[in-house]
């Protein structure tokens, strides 16, 4: 599955996207975050306070609760602060 | 209604040129708002040299065109136009450009006033400063979240 | 503030020209809002050649000046400025102008409203029609003058 | 007294201002626009619903029950329809 990131998070992770192969019982977007916070340091760091960010599945923003099944491109980012 | 509707740019944004072209729209236009938003020499007390904006390019012009595609339907808008600028900006450069034109002012002030206050809390854009005391990403401001309160 | 705040004139508006002014007001302006007036092609179902506007000498100044003070006494605004046109105008040309600057957007917003209901309601200005099928004064409407209401 | 016309009013007057001496009985705006219309056939016709039409006094928007004692100009108008 392909990832991105954006902000501090790509700054943390010192990467703006990945292919990762998630484990079938990872479902939701929530999910997803905690198992992506215990694959490192950076990640822990990066992931350390996930009430903060926010997600997109197909460039459409979603909640925790989303289910990732069908997704091609996952988005992690902070609160946005565009205008 | 003619032309793109958004656009994101790394140049700078030409007002006057995007004001113009909006006005063209037609003999029906009696209300043009136009909101520029701008680079402030400083972000919350602390002087800065420059923004630095980042965003997820195709989300952020597919958000903003949903949202002007809403304010369309609730608003009778003959034309209406958004452009965001990405990358570096100075203090004076703006950052965002939103123009609507309709019959009356109420849909046109309305309107711009509902696509500037989506765009600040759900348009996949991010600030960064450069030039205080470090550089640092920019905080969501509480208060633009609670501005959409008004739309539901 | 520098420069004059309002202004009436016979003379086309640039509104161009007064954009930049206002964005002249300094570093601090985050916030840019504009609206133009612009005179359409039909008055109430009617095509029209052009609008004719009267307007008070002095009071007419003293007005728009009076709710400009009041506005920058109920918002932070940096900078506010408006034109008034007078005499003939065609459709597509600017009737009026008004700009207000400040740091965030909720004020500049809500100020050029404010200005704008005001003006539409309580500025001594008067509009006469050319072309339709007689040449007629615009009635006032009576909208203009609900739109008041928000404000007290 | 100075009095003013502007719009409608002036043109069913035919003019656009003039001096004119007002008896000491007639205190305020009602009354001056009640006078004048009795001042014959185009004033009849001018101040015809005086209900529409609007007054200030040096320039200040006034209610018709307005005193006109001690002014310089007094202006009437139909209701405004700028911007």
């Amino acid at each position: 599955m392909k990832i991105v990131y954006f902000a501090w998070l790509r700054e943390r992770l010192n990467k703006t996207e990945e292919d990762i192969e998630i484990p079938a019982s990872v479902q939701t977007i929530g999910e997803l975050m905690q198992w992506l916070k215990s694959r490192g340091e950076e990640y822990e760091y990066a992931f350390d306070n996930p009430k903060v960010i926010r997600a997109a599945i197909d460039k459409t923003h979603v909640q925790p609760g989303a289910k990732i099944a069908g997704a091609n491109e996952i988005a992690f980012f902070p609160p946005m602060t565009g205008g | 209604m003619s032309g793109e509707t958004v656009t994101i740019t790394l140049e700078p944004i030409d007002t006057n040129k995007e004001s113009k072209a909006i006005t063209a729209a037609g003999g029906n236009v009696g209300a043009l708002v136009s909101f520029s938003g701008i680079c402030r020499a400083d972000e919350k007390g602390e002087e800065i040299s420059a923004l630095f904006l980042e965003h997820y390019p195709g989300m952020a012009e597919q958000e903003i065109s949903a949202h002007v595609e809403e304010a369309k339907r609730r608003w009778p808008l003959l034309s209406a136009r958004v452009v965001h600028r990405v990358g570096r900006i100075e203090p004076g450069e703006t950052i965002v450009f939103v123009a609507t034109a309709s019959a009356h002012r109420e849909a046109a002030f309305q309107a711009a006033e509902f696509i500037m206050d989506y765009l600040k809390s759900s348009a996949p854009f991010w600030k960064r400063t450069e030039g205080g005391k470090r550089e640092a990403w920019v905080e969501a401001n509480e208060k633009d979240e609670r501005a959409l309160d008004r739309w539901k």
